[in-house]
């Protein structure tokens, strides 16, 4: 019996369906935010920076909530954060790699 | 046994081990005579990399018989003996603070004059150099002096090409381009030049100056080391460095037409070229001036070797070589060459069922006479 | 007793749920595999300097001419470019779609609130709840593999495909690897659906499966996230 | 149980074929690895001695060049691919659980399904012996060597064999992280976790990060191959570089891979046989987890000859020379765990001990041509030969050996002949010195590798003859390992549950281990368990009366799902239509797989 209410408490983590929408919603919205300031206004040097923060946000979003990691064991958040840090870290690496020839600048 | 026993025991083995190691580095040092040495260096390039090799080589030396000493010492010391009981330990805290700073200043000293020579060599070559490209194709080398050609009709400089060895100035740095038609090879001469890939789509270089003293009568032995198909361990190239004077009457005799054969035979040998050979190699100032897929063949009499390094230049290895270079060389092949119509390898085909005998020889009797 | 059993089989010992965190790992292992293949793409993108183009550029007319008589582009290419008001400089059309993409991400992001549900209905044991979530999950997924395919399609006829360049060969496989994923997605789904019609349903935990099933789902979504940003809305 | 609908019974008959085809004991599977990998190995070892007897001479002509370049190919592919790695797996398939106090892995099934792909992943790789030709581009396969204009079917093996074994190694790789995190004994905090798992974890963490970069790399050479891209080929825009690049990003990581578990098993031997507490404990986890991450930061230091550039030279040089000091402090305490015991010279000891001598040289080696400088005239000559066997033979394959004989009675009951093993170590200890010593005269001597001949006259025909010889003299002490097999094989088992008195869990139980591990989960108060036992007058509890243990039933399902995989891996290689059929294969294992009662 115990473990039974042990069970729902731990159920009772994730969000009720309706904020699952407005999430929804909110997701959409930025997403269009982002189609707006890649297509319909010129932000010039400011536009890129723009659109990796609200993809950003949005992976955030995801992950966190409809992933449930925010309500999660911090163990499953490390091994997730962990391991795309590291592919963030090597990957811009090797982009960079190719992308600069870094003796020009010295 | 005793302790004192097995202490003595190990002491010797000690004084042992202190004997051997300079008698490995003896070993190491007989490596000097070998040809293809590479801490012999001879060229200002290879003597910074000495340099370097000299500290990373002696500090990994402390390190090795530090190492081996102690290991040999706890295994002979605390081997198990009657009445001796394990140390009950976990740790030591302060011992293991100073085994993280040992290494990390071994590392200090090893990197800074590592990114000293990095900076020395990578930064740009000298203006004066003389410039050659070197193009690596399977299996052999092409290179191509920069502007060192007779000059065109216009009075323009052109550039001289040539195959296999590498005739260089002591004194005079040399920028070199590095290319590659087919896949990677590399460009190695261990005693003047530290290796440098040479890879398709990239344009990578490198450049020395050879020794006032490195001028020397046998050649400088290049290899090509990294890997590049069946025959990757038969592309080989020669480097010979002249004095002044030397470097500017090969260059004279490079530079020119071929000269005419003087031989009955070679007169012979000089159609069938014609005929047989040009359509992929070039003779300067003969019918067979077209073509450039194999090497430049207009004073091959004048190399000491064939093949890229491989075979002496003599009448019957050319002749050899002619009837059928891929015993000689694994992997020439012309069936690979229609793996792709659009961009044929060349390999040279053997020709010892499309020429008799006779006219092999005296093909081979016209290149030789090729000064 | 079998209640005890029970326990004794799933504990664990930091009290996670094993196939969760085995999941969890694996989305990490995925972000190496869809890390890899995005830097691929964004390594070639420097060096696209013929069409098509992923969005408008411009180039000089004269070295199109070029490419086109050496027949490095073809026909079809050049057709995606005409002459600019400014002398000797073409303007080509992006060949991406952008309109359109969003439609199809719209579309794919709709399938992570769906499954969101589905999951909360099988967290909640709301069976209709769960099947009918699961349901639109998965048709979500096929209209977005619709307009993928469209999109392969129109390339292809636009003149953008495998062998036409870098950009193209890293898009498609970039993209048609997600794809696959996505598909793999709506079979597992598509088996979840099929299971829980079965007299036992999903078995004792329902839950678990299904969120562990939406675990994969999302982050697929979340790899789009990123595709759109990095593909299709930062200009070339 | 009846048949769920569509399935297959589960399996009942106890035939001895079958209940092996079937299994899903974690012990079973181990043993499975270790006999296949071993095999795989004699395999990569008779490669290596037809590449040393073909260089013993000057103008050897015992091979040819085209099957010289296959055999140094397949021998390292085999080495790593199939012998070692599979034995590391061995290794920990047997004894994680044990070692934590589990009854088995987190997932069963999975483990089984792990083994049988890569079985038929290496059946595919060798395979390509008969089927025209083996890879023959070196086992980094660099482009545009390795594209379809320059090379053979062979390569075509290599891609499909590389890919189903990342398939296994990573379905492994989850299955054990997820076991070591979630299934530990009540007590057996993650600070006390023997070395060994600690390593393992840390190369599983490796291989599921490491893989993936592999597979996107195969991917595209695929697709380079037989479709019409040219991710590689410069003639169609691609870069050869960027496969030296994605290929690298993977293969540093893997050579940690490689080496981890062997460090592990030697911070398991060196204080049980000293005697002692493991000296540092947290000193060698931590290194063990730096060497772990800045295993990502170096791969470049394969390529300081490709051009590329100063400030990524010195970069990637620094970070290189860096990993020596983790290792070194993991060096520094092993020798100190040595310092103040007792020490009991077993031939597990002696591997042990000869482990941390040798992987030091190769580790130094390693430190001299992380220096760009020096690595321009030894890179791709014998010297990094020299480097590699030092680290894979002296490192990896002897701390595999020193956990063979460490663990043989464990899992077998009986225990190995010392006097035979004193023979399998001493002729193994000085056939790899004679070996490979040698080697870095001849890389400073200029002598190139992958070279199938060479001529004489330029100093390197006695050092190769040295090292022919070697070559043979460690194959004997292979040979005396598999006599010892043999002959003890026939004794009566004598071993007793803990042989050496060691420390770790794992001992705690019977020798071989019972269908399911312990009777009861031991609770555990330190890092060394089993002593704490015997010095607090302490013994196993007795199972409850009644007590009924739960084990997963024996399963078709793993080694159908990994002929699915066979079959999609054959397409490419045959006929597409194969791959047709491979689909629907797995489809039909995973669902037979997800409806199998598992209680
Ligand atoms: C088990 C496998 C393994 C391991 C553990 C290592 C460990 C290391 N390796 Fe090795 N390496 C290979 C397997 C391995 N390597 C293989 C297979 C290749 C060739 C691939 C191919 O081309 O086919 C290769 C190639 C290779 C190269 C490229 C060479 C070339 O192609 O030109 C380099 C260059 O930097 C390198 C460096 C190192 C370094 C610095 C370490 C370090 O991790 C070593 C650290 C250890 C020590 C330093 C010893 C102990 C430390 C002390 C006692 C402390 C004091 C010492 C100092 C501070 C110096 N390795
Ligand atoms: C873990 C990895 C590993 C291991 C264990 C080994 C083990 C050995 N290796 Fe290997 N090797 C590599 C990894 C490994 N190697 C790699 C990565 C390369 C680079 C390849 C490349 O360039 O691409 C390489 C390359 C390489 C070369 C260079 C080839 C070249 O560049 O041309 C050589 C040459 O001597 C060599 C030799 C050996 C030898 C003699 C052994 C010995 O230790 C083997 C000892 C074992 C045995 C001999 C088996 C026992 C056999 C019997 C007892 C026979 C009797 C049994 C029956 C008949 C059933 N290896
Ligand atoms: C299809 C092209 C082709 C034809 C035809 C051809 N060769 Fe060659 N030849 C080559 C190539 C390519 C090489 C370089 C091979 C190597 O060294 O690996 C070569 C090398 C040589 C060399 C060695 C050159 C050196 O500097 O080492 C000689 C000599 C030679 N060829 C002579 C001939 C003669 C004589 C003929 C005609 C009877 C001939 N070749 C016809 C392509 C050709
Ligand atoms: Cu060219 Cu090796
Ligand atoms: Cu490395």
């Amino acid at each position: 019996m115990s473990m039974h209410e042990d069970h729902s408490v731990e159920e009772e983590h994730g969000l009720q369906p309706m904020q699952y929408v407005w999430i929804g919603v909110l997701l959409t919205v930025i997403t269009i935010v982002e189609l707006g300031a890649s297509l319909w206004v010129d932000l010039g040097n400011a536009l890129i920076p723009i659109l990796i923060v609200l993809s950003a946000v949005k992976f955030y979003i995801v992950v966190a909530f409809y992933m449930h990691l925010r309500f999660e064991h911090r163990l499953l958040s490390q091994v997730f954060t962990g391991s795309f840090v590291l592919a963030a870290g090597v990957l811009i690496a090797l982009i960079a790699l190719f992308w600069t020839d870094i003796t020009d600048i010295i | 046994m005793t302790e004192e026993a097995l202490l003595r025991i190990s002491q010797r083995w000690a004084r042992r081990l202190l004997i051997l190691a300079p008698a490995a580095l003896f070993i190491l040092l007989t490596a000097c005579s070998d040809p293809q040495t590479t801490i012999e260096p001879a060229s200002d390039m290879t003597e910074a990399i000495q340099g370097v090799y000299e500290i990373v080589f002696w500090l990994s030396m402390f390190v090795f018989i530090a190492i081996m000493l102690l290991t040999l010492w706890l295994a002979v010391h605390y081997r198990e003996q009657p009445g001796r009981e394990a140390i009950q330990i976990h740790g030591h805290q302060r011992l293991e603070i100073l085994w993280t700073i040992i290494p990390v200043a071994i590392v200090l000293i090893m990197l800074v004059p590592t990114w000293q020579v990095i900076a020395d060599t990578t930064d740009t070559p000298p203006e004066d150099s003389m410039v050659i490209t070197a193009t690596g194709k399977q299996w052999w080398f092409e290179f191509t002096y920069e502007g060192l050609g007779l000059p065109d009709d216009e009075g323009n400089p052109t550039d001289l090409v040539t195959a296999n060895e590498l005739h260089l100035q002591a004194g005079k740095p040399v920028h070199v381009l590095l290319r590659a038609d087919d896949v990677i090879h590399s460009f190695w001469i261990p005693q003047l030049a530290g290796k440098v890939d040479m890879v398709p789509g990239h344009e990578n270089d490198l450049w020395f100056t050879p020794f006032e003293d490195s001028v020397r009568e046998e050649a400088y032995l290049g290899q090509c080391v990294e890997f590049c198909g069946a025959s990757h361990a038969n592309m080989r190239f020669r480097v010979f460095v002249h004095d002044e004077e030397g470097f500017n009457a090969w260059l004279e005799n490079e530079r020119s037409d071929a000269v005419e054969p003087t031989s009955e035979l070679g007169k012979l040998g000089a159609t069938l070229f014609v005929v047989r050979c040009a359509e992929c190699h070039t003779v300067r100032g003969t019918a067979a001036s077209i073509a450039d897929f194999g090497p430049d063949l207009t004073h091959v009499g004048s190399r000491t070797t064939i093949a890229a390094g491989i075979l002496d230049n003599n009448i019957s290895n050319l002749v050899d070589w002619i009837s059928n270079p891929a015993e000689i060389k694994p992997g020439i092949n012309p069936e690979n060459d229609v793996i792709d119509k659009e961009r044929p390898l060349r390999f040279m085909r053997a020709f010892e069922d499309e020429i008799s005998a006779e006219d092999i020889q005296a093909i081979a009797q016209y290149l030789t006479e090729l000064k | 007793m079998a209640a005890a059993e029970h326990q004794v089989e799933h504990h664990t010992t930091t009290g996670i749920d094993s196939r969760k965190l085995l999941m969890w790992i694996f989305l990490g292992s995925e972000c190496l595999f869809f890390g890899s293949l995005i830097a691929t793409y964004l390594i070639f993108k420097g060096e696209i300097d013929l069409p098509p183009f992923p969005s408008e550029t411009h180039v000089e007319t004269a070295y199109l001419e070029e490419a086109l008589a050496s027949g490095e582009i073809t026909e079809v290419h050049k057709h995606l470019c005409h002459e600019s008001d400014e002398a000797g400089i073409s303007v080509c059309e992006g060949i991406f779609d952008i309109p359109l993409t969003s439609q199809s991400t719209f579309v794919l992001l709709m399938s992570s609130v769906a499954m969101v549900l589905a999951v909360y209905g099988a967290q909640h044991n709301r069976p209709m709840m769960m099947k009918s979530w699961l349901l639109a999950t998965m048709l979500l997924g096929l209209i977005f593999l619709g307009y993928q395919v469209y999109e392969f399609r129109t390339f292809g006829q636009e003149g953008l495909t495998l062998e036409t360049s870098q950009f193209g060969a890293s898009f498609f496989v970039l993209t048609g690897f997600h794809g696959t994923h996505v598909a793999v997605g709506v079979l597992i789904l598509g088996s979840l659906l099929l299971a829980s019609f079965r007299r036992r349903g999903l078995g004792s935990e329902p839950g678990f499966q299904v969120e562990t099933a939406g675990l994969y789902w999302h982050f697929v979504d979340i790899v789009w996230i990123v595709i759109f940003t990095v593909l299709y809305l930062i200009p070339a | 149980m009846a048949t769920a609908a569509g399935t297959i019974a589960a399996p009942t008959t106890e035939s001895v074929v079958w209940s092996w085809i079937t299994t899903v004991d974690h012990k079973r599977i181990g043993a499975l690895y270790g006999v296949t990998a071993f095999i795989f190995f004699l395999i990569g070892g008779i490669e290596a001695l037809l590449i040393r007897t073909q260089l013993a001479v000057p103008n050897g002509n015992v091979i040819n060049a085209e099957l010289f370049n296959q055999l140094f190919t397949m021998h390292a592919l085999t080495m790593i691919f199939l012998a070692i790695m599979p034995l590391g797996a061995a290794f920990f398939n047997y004894m994680v659980p044990l070692m934590i106090g589990a009854r088995d892995v987190a997932f069963p099934r999975l483990n089984a399904l792990s083994y049988w792909i890569f079985l038929f992943g290496g059946l595919v790789l060798v395979s390509s012996f008969i089927f025209g030709g083996a890879p023959d581009t070196g086992w980094f396969a660099y482009q545009p060597i390795s594209s379809s204009q320059f090379s053979g079917s062979g390569m075509d093996f290599y891609v499909i064999g590389l890919m189903i074994l990342g398939i296994s190694s990573l379905a492994a790789a989850l299955n054990f992280a997820v076991t070591i995190i979630n299934l530990r004994a009540p007590g057996m905090t993650m600070m006390r976790l023997p070395v060994f798992i600690w390593m393992t974890f840390i190369v599983m963490f490796l291989l599921i990060l490491a893989l993936p970069v592999l597979t996107v790399a195969l991917i595209q050479m695929l697709f380079d191959r037989q479709f019409t891209t040219s991710f590689f080929l410069p003639e169609g825009g691609g870069d050869p570089i960027l496969w030296q690049h994605l290929f690298w990003v993977f293969g540093h990581p893997e050579v940690y891979i490689l080496i981890l578990p062997a460090m592990g098993v030697v911070s398991e031997v060196l204080p049980t046989f000293s005697r002692k507490p493991l000296f540092g404990y947290a000193a060698i986890v931590f290194a063990g987890i730096a060497i772990g991450f800045l295993g990502w930061a170096v791969w470049s230091h394969h390529m300081f000859t490709t051009g590329l550039g100063a400030v990524q030279q010195a970069v990637f040089s620094a970070s290189t020379m860096a990993i020596g000091i983790p290792t070194g402090i993991k060096v520094f305490n092993w020798l100190a765990t040595m310092w103040g015991g007792s020490i009991r010279f077993t031939t597990a000891m002696y591997f042990a001990v000869a482990f941390v001598a040798l992987f030091t040289i190769g580790g130094i080696s390693g430190v001299m041509h992380a220096s760009p400088p020096v690595d321009q005239q030894q890179q791709d000559t014998y010297f990094i030969v020299a480097h590699i066997h030092y680290v894979l033979v002296g490192g990896a394959l002897f701390g595999v050996f020193s956990g063979l004989y460490y663990w043989w009675p464990k899992m077998t009951g009986r225990l190995l002949n010392e006097t035979l093993g004193k023979w399998n170590f001493w002729l193994m200890f000085i056939g790899m010195n004679l070996a490979f010593f040698p080697m870095h005269f001849l890389g400073v001597s200029g002598m190139p590798r992958r070279i199938y001949t060479y001529d004489s006259g330029l100093g390197w025909d006695f050092w190769n003859l040295v090292a022919t010889v070697g070559a043979f003299i460690l194959a004997l002490g292979v040979l005396f390992f598999i006599i010892n097999v043999f002959k003890t094989w026939q004794q009566e088992p004598d071993a007793g549950d803990n042989p050496w008195d060691a420390p770790t869990l794992e001992w705690a139980t019977t020798s071989p281990p019972p269908e399911h591990d312990f009777d009861v989960i031991p609770e555990v108060h330190s890092r060394e368990p089993v002593w704490y036992m015997r010095d607090h007058n302490l013994t196993t509890p007795e199972p409850e009366p009644g007590t009924h243990i739960h084990l997963p039933p024996p399963s078709y399902y793993p080694i159908i799902i990994a002929f699915g995989v066979l079959l999609l891996g054959l397409g490419p290689l045959s006929h597409l239509a194969l791959t047709a059929l491979g689909v629907p294969v797995i489809i039909y294992g995973i669902w037979g797989w997800t409806l199998e009662p598992t209680e």
